[in-house]
């Protein structure tokens, strides 16, 4: 059984190998002893509430409990920006028009900006190949959505995530290659790998400052912007199925999506519900919607402990009976609450 | 002797036949009758003018040759964009140093800005091929300056003047395509006939880039483009240049052409500038007894203002000038009269 | 009863009448016989289709069916901006950070941008002060989110509502006396009166084009960015609770609030639902939530002749026992389809 | 007679003593000993310095009176923000116009540039009370671009002088207060120690609005505050503004002082500087026949740079110039040496 649960200290072994594992393109995990001790402390610290809730890092691991192997990892970042500056382009319209010559322009504009500071990140999703089936990969992702759903006064209004953007076959960044490049003079990679370190200085000094137009820019570079990377696609789908809308915030170099949420439109916040472990009664299950065999997110409420699993128990006016091996799952018992949400978002009956 | 002298109503049909040489640029002599004709009676208003400060007016030379024809034309205008504002593209070289990372390097942009609003703009610099490369190109060229000598409180302390850019055999301009043309949604020629060659029309406010321009995004033609002069200005550009126009700090807004611009202390004509009293000249035998250097002399009236050349001993340590008879005539002086001259 | 309807051409004379006795500040209802009668013209084409959907601006008047007299009108503009430039500013954050000094400061910034360009707007809005009581405002202002939701297809992702600024009670405004003064140079009635009647040419040529740090203003004029004006704070309200939220846009000479919604996140469009008039069944009754008298917005599905009212009928199950004088309200007969929607949001269950 | 001389290590006591008195701005002497050691050694090793291309060099002349003593200094930088960048704000004039609204108007707004990088640098001028408003106080101004004149190759074209602003009796700075402290958070004095008087480091360009300051929206003292000089800076203006700079086009980013600036050619060292060759003059009782003037003299050794202020008839036309045998010793220079002379 996979269950999705806040990390412990005792992870960080089957972390660092784990992340010996990533391929490139994902920046926050990286096989660093140092750096992943460090995180994962904080982490630690986060679900403890020992550290305000700004500078905390909730870091979810997805267990195999048959092996007790690591499947995959994410995390929620409570505030980003907030010690380091952080840069996205804002796309902006700007209209340029004479009345005198009948000219009407609309042109997208590229405003260099840190309107994002501040805001609680979703990031640093990885699963195991081995585990790339079913609905793992929804589990894992979403599980943060419950917990988002759970606590939600721990964070601020606005969630945003960033996805990897588009790249040629051959690794080449249209968008780096059409504007970046020229204010960097170096690879793309090598900017990357700056960034991911931590040392971002260099964007302040280098980048240009002015807003861009985006016609400046060669086609392909045009063309990508706000396109996610095609191994990013599937993440991006099950974001935008939570709530998470592109609202023209792109990665300055690789001109990657962010997707952005208010914290209280999310499905999570609005669809999930606290049922009582227990059984159900017939009358309550006779007004239930029709069960289509729709497996649901289930979680227990404690922020310390937090653990989550998959289920295909339904919640039905306020009560669920999870089966006993589910309940383990989750360290809790009869009567306790668990958060529950359906794993797909219900078609809109309008 | 040729002379250059502020154009009359008789010299319209001549200056019709001028313009009739295909030129490129917005920056040359009108082209129809009608145009023409307004710019003759405003550069005759204008001579005529009693002026406190310099606004509308503009002034158009002629130079006439030895059988007096028209055979080129210079003009002046008080303030650039006096009814408007005069927009150019500056040059600005952003510097960008990284100390983290050991970079350090500049970044070219081009900023749509009004600061040569209120400049004198020289322009409609033309002279026939005969003409081309002689001194006398140059005293027309420059004569506009001694006017201003001449006549300070008609002109800013500031001069510039635009020259055509570079275009290609379809009178296309690669600097126009990669950025006004984004904007304008027209061709070059197209826009430059829409706007009348105009550069301070309020079209250019709604429709051109607010921001600036960095020149790295440009497509390489575009950047070639930038700052290059269309083969018909060479002549203007280095008799400018010479003179002390600066060329690297502004471009047309348009085709990308180089607009040359000059405070007047830095003119060789303002800081070289001799006022002397003219004395006749004897042709005597021995005149080769001191060397004999070209100077530019113009009447020192602003509401008679004619130009020649003549030739004569330095004139640093002398007190006035010996001008033949011929030379007083050209320029309706007398014996006492004060004329300025400058070494050409 | 009230009924709100689409406009009709036979409207014009009363909708004159009422013009009369707008105040100043609603810049879009001015009484001008011409503009008013160009108006309704595009109105009626709009509920006709006659245009296209970009041009289309639907105008409904509340009609008080006892006396034949209009108690109010309110308008959808199908997308702004099309024709003259839709000005902005968009606050932005720019972090000014030195890790050198240890410095790190956030600063506000105001972005000239026509970044709304094409939206959807909600407009117009006034309701005569005879009829200011009970649920009159809310039926008009909310009438627009169930025609939007009966026909989403008619407009754009986005919508947005200008709410008017800040003002003391004097009539000053402390943000353009900040801001707006120094460059136009006039007084401020007479820069909204020239955009009012559509020259807005001016504002490209004497606005500041750069970005502003909005430290550089007055206190006074910082601190009523996104404000309302207080006579506009229960409309703005209202649109809050449909879904509608202030996303950093202001009014460039009063920094009033722009308030945004995507479309398919409007509560009228997750929540309304289609009934078919006719009787309900007792095990329907059972099972639907608790009627607490709560009153229900009822439309018609037809958009040449729309129609809505509020009634205390409630939809079960797909059906609504809709009372006979009230099908006649909607033009409507048994077994038609209606749109309905509570009037007010329900609480979450979380 | 007082001479103008490149610092030796020698004078540094004398420099410690005039910096102790109090001075406002950055743009003065160090004021440490250890920072005094620093400039005049780098002083010493430029004027010794094989230069091609301006670079990091620093040169300090002083100003020795009669009796041997140090009353004046005065400062050049070869090329500003060499080890980064100069920045500086520019005075930018927006022009308005609406043809509609019939308004026509020009707002002033001031851009962070980097425009002064590579410009040679003025600084660091002092003299104490007595020599105030005397000609040699003119000479130690003037003596940087004669040096500047003799070694062209060690500057650039360009030119600027920052001069330091107004402060309050506390020592803040209005100007500061409206713009730079909102973000660096700190008082005006804090933060020119912080920076250590620089406009080259990298936390200028983090730190300072990227954007344009539309001047209107400043408060009133701080707009009052732009361009004008601290009084202890009257007299370097007055003599640099006769010198031909000019002040309108950018002021420091801190405080708001104006920045002077001007091309060579604009400035009347460069114009009027004649090369003469040394005559020795002899003390006749006719002295006065012809009218005396006043020349600033100085050696026309790169390695030995030395001006002092002499008297004589005109030399616009002469090839030599006649100095007492005086002078001579105190330029170093003799008989048939070159010189280079211009009025004062």
């Amino acid at each position: 059984m996979l269950v999705v649960r806040a990390i412990q200290a005792t992870d960080l072994d089957a972390l660092y190998v784990m992340a010996t594992q990533v391929g490139s393109g994902m920046t926050t995990l990286k096989p660093d002893m140092k750096m992943m001790g460090d995180r994962v402390a904080i982490a630690v610290a986060s679900f403890a509430e020992t550290i305000p809730p700004e500078q905390r890092d909730y870091m979810f691991v997805m267990e195999d409990t048959d092996t007790g192997r690591l499947a995959g990892v994410c995390a929620i970042k409570g505030a980003v920006g907030l010690t380091e500056p952080f840069y996205n382009y804002r796309i902006g319209t700007l209209v340029h028009s004479s009345r005198e010559l009948e000219v009407f322009t609309r042109m997208d504009t590229l405003y260099l900006s840190n309107d994002l500071t501040g805001s609680t990140e979703l990031c640093s999703l990885f699963l195991h190949p081995d585990y790339r089936t079913g609905n793992n990969g929804k589990l894992l992702s979403k599980s943060r959505f419950l917990f988002i759903a759970q606590f939600p006064h721990l964070f601020t209004e606005k969630l945003i995530a960033e996805m990897r953007g588009y790249q040629e076959e051959s690794g080449r960044s249209p968008f780096y290659e059409g504007l970046g490049r020229h204010f960097f003079k170096m690879e793309f990679d090598h900017v990357d790998a700056l960034t991911a370190v931590g040392k971002k200085s260099f964007i302040a000094e280098l980048m240009p400052r002015q807003p861009l137009y985006v016609a400046y820019l060669p086609d392909d570079a045009q063309e990508v912007i706000g396109k996610v990377h095609i191994s990013t696609a599937p993440a991006r789908r099950l974001l935008e199925q939570e709530g998470m809308y592109f609202e023209g915030y792109v990665d300055i170099f690789d001109a990657g999506p962010v997707l952005q949420a208010r914290v209280s439109e999310l499905r999570a916040l609005r669809d999930s519900t606290l049922a009582d472990i227990g059984p159900t009664t017939d009358w309550d299950s006779a007004c239930a919607p029709e069960s289509s065999g729709e497996p649901v997110l289930v979680s227990n409420t404690t922020l310390k402990d937090f653990r989550m699993i998959l289920s295909q128990a339904i919640p039905v006016n306020g009560a669920i009976a999870l089966p006993e091996a589910e309940q383990q799952l989750l360290h809790c018992h009869s009567g306790d609450s668990v958060r529950t949400l359906t794993l797909n978002p219900r078609k809109n009956n309008g | 002797m040729y002379v250059v002298r502020p154009v009359e109503l008789a010299d319209i049909a001549a200056l019709e036949a001028l313009a009739a040489v295909p030129m490129p640029g917005v920056h040359t002599l009108p082209k129809t009758r009608e145009k023409i004709r307004a710019m003759v009676e405003l550069s005759i208003a204008s001579f005529g003018a009693h002026v406190d400060i310099p606004s509308e007016e503009g002034y158009l030379l002629v130079l006439e040759s030895q059988d007096r024809h028209i055979v080129g034309t210079a003009a002046m205008f008080a303030a650039a964009g006096s009814n408007g504002t005069y927009f150019s593209f500056r040059n600005d070289v952003i510097q960008q140093v990284s100390r983290d990372l050991n970079i350090s390097h500049s970044v070219h942009a081009l900023t749509l800005c009004s600061e040569l609003t209120g400049y004198s703009q020289l322009s409609s610099f033309y002279v026939g091929e005969r003409e081309h490369g002689t001194p006398e190109a140059a005293l027309l060229s420059r004569a506009r300056l001694m006017f201003a000598v001449l006549a300070p409180h008609r002109f800013s302390d500031r001069f510039f003047v635009p020259l055509a850019g570079v275009t290609d055999s379809e009178g296309g301009s690669p600097f126009w395509d990669a950025l006004g043309r984004k904007f304008f949604k027209m061709d070059f020629l197209d826009a430059e006939r829409t706007i009348g060659g105009a550069r301070n029309r309020t079209l250019i406010v709604e429709l051109m880039p607010h921001y600036p321009v960095y020149v790295p995004l440009l497509p390489g033609d575009a950047q070639a483009a930038m700052g290059q002069i269309h083969p018909s200005g060479e002549l203007a550009f280095n008799l400018l240049t010479a003179e002390g126009f600066e060329a690297d700090d502004y471009i047309d807004i348009f085709d990308g052409g180089p607009i040359l611009q000059a405070h007047k202390n830095s003119l060789r004509t303002y800081t070289g500038a001799l006022q002397r009293r003219v004395a006749t000249s004897v042709d005597t035998p021995d005149r080769g007894r001191e060397p004999q250097l070209r100077y530019a002399v113009s009447s020192g009236s602003e509401h008679d203002f004619r130009a020649v050349i003549t030739h004569c001993p330095a004139l640093d340590s002398q007190l006035s000038v010996a001008l033949s008879v011929e030379v007083q005539e050209a320029l309706h002086v007398a014996e006492g009269d004060t004329v300025i001259c400058v070494r050409i």
